[in-house]
């Protein structure tokens, strides 16, 4: 099958729209077909990787989990805005998981080399 | 105190029938009444009986109509808004001409007369939406 | 009257048109507790706005976000019967859609 | 029947979403059943009286002549913040009918005095 | 040159819908391909044949059925995010066990997989949403 | 690669962000279109851009604002067939929702 570089634009919150839950699932799905997959993390997309989250209150499923499971299909490319994580009061220390933390300016040189953006 | 509750927005996508299914429930545990919820805009897709949610997840549709019937709620779905999406219940099936119903139960179909009758008549009402 | 905010103060005007406009109580819900964390750039608009509004987070939509150990200074957090009483305290209220 | 003070707070802008039209049919069902109904336009809201909407090219109903019937249901207390017409380059001149612009402020003394407020 | 269209938001609420129709119908015009149009999230809301809207306005559900048979286009709506929202042909109501079908004619429900081989094979795709 | 603004400046961080990011085409639809409208606080965000970006606009979007006589020099107006000329133009393209 082609191999296509696809990345996967992630802007939004997580558990006010169900937009970044039902993103990871074609992630899992784009890894599954063996493509070149990666995802960006800009704006409020950073909170969706925010360590800790304790959903059972609101009645909903948390992200923590899926998160570790995207090594599992070879997923290993997340970018996370710099400049998004410091408006925030964020570091990298405050994610779930291990991530590459970029300026915009380089996640958009990332976007430059893609073939597919998919943004949700 | 009498409260209404208003819900702007479908189920799952937006967390807006979360958070007031959550406030219902703590509305009717703090002893108080609720004259009617209203279902507008997208909302009206929290109406649907058509909905198969995944097993690990919450069945928002299932919900509320569970406690529509367990506490004798008034759930009215706005007719307009019902028509531009497609929620159906038998007597629009028939003025339609449509082939299927798909309103789940403890829900019925209603004018906009019903939420401005609910401003009137609750002592509170609050919106959820986007 | 009570302001009802569920949007992140990084993504919508809703909490500075609110204090722009309001005064009253303000209770963050959904993905508007985001303005509560310590350390983010909503924080000084909350400190600054002390004066005029009483601050309150719902505690599911908190927890839900990982800011259970964030929350600043000055911020009432409360569980959905709160939610209910804080509706019920104020004449009218208001959700900044 | 009792009468009660009505108000319909407006800030999102046209056509991008529904919102606004059928904010604007509740409006009317409140002025129907004789309520004391108001219009505040704040934020985005205001671009919903801006003049002169050509709606034909994306095939959606215009506003201008709806905003001509609420006279007709003696729905004459629109009041439209004067730092958000500014923000976004507009006057009163701009709009397709004759409103009260008012500060932010003095909108927020208006949402006091209500008993019931609806945004959508 | 060979065109793929993601639409996530449903029809009348946001212009979504709207603005991915006219595109659609351009790309025609202009004699490129469209190789599929991929609904999710509430998207998969386009595809029900129960919407009645009002009279003077456009029926967006039809509008894309009558491009699809007419152009023979391929409209596939995500089956993970139409069982949440209530969207059903024949094979989900016997599978999920449910009373009714509401997909509409031209639309055919599938999985996520369809979505990446758009993404594989168009030369273009372009996301519509909120 | 072309970037896809539908959201309004004044109600979404979608323009601040993609200008931020990227570079190359900027394609204003559906609310966006407001950003390129004379007189705007948006106006001077994208004069400063315009050395970095080429900016269009989908001109029904335009017309069904009412801002057909009000948009800004250096604004390329186009119709649903240039929008599919953008796109096939620029060898990728991203949506900013």
């Amino acid at each position: 099958m082609t191999t296509k570089k696809f990345m996967f634009v992630n802007r939004k919150a997580p558990y006010g729209t169900i937009y970044a839950w039902e993103a990871l699932e074609v992630v899992l799905i784009a890894a599954a077909f063996e493509q070149d997959v990666s995802l960006a993390f800009l704006d409020d997309g950073v909170f969706q990787l925010k360590k800790g989250h304790q959903t059972k209150d609101i009645g909903v499923k948390a992200f923590e989990k899926t998160w570790g499971a995207l090594e599992d299909y070879d997923v290993t490319k997340l970018y996370v805005a710099q400049e998004s994580l410091a408006e925030r009061g964020l570091t990298a220390d405050d994610l779930a998981i291990p991530v590459e933390v970029l300026s915009r300016a380089e996640i958009g040189k990332k976007m430059e080399e893609q073939d597919v953006l998919l943004s949700f | 105190m009498k409260f209404a509750i208003l819900i702007n927005e479908g189920p799952y996508t937006h967390q807006a029938s979360d958070t007031a299914f959550h406030f219902a429930k703590a509305v009717l545990a703090r002893g108080h009444e609720i004259f009617r919820v209203f279902f507008y805009h997208d909302g009206v897709n929290n109406a649907t009986r058509l909905t198969t949610p995944p097993q690990d997840d919450r069945n928002i549709v299932d919900r509320w109509s569970k406690l529509a019937t367990g506490s004798e709620l008034d759930m009215v779905v706005c007719v307009a808004a019902a028509q531009r999406r497609g929620i159906v219940d038998d007597g629009e099936m028939k003025r339609n001409g449509k082939d299927a119903t798909n309103l789940a139960p403890g829900f019925r179909i209603s004018g906009l007369g019903q939420l401005v009758e609910a401003g009137i008549q609750a002592d509170r009402i609050v919106v959820f939406g986007d | 009257m009570l302001h009802i905010i569920n949007k992140s103060p990084y993504d919508r005007p809703a909490l500075d048109s609110a204090l722009q406009t309001g005064e009253g109580g303000i209770l963050f819900t959904e993905d508007g507790v985001y303005a509560i964390a310590k350390g983010g750039a909503a924080e000084a608009k909350i400190k600054a706005a002390q004066g005029k509004f009483k601050f309150y987070a719902l505690s599911a939509d908190v927890d839900a976000r990982g800011l259970t150990d964030r929350v600043m200074e000055g911020i009432s957090v409360v569980d959905y019967g709160g939610f209910v009483d804080l509706v019920a305290e104020y004449k009218t209220n208001q959700s900044w859609l």
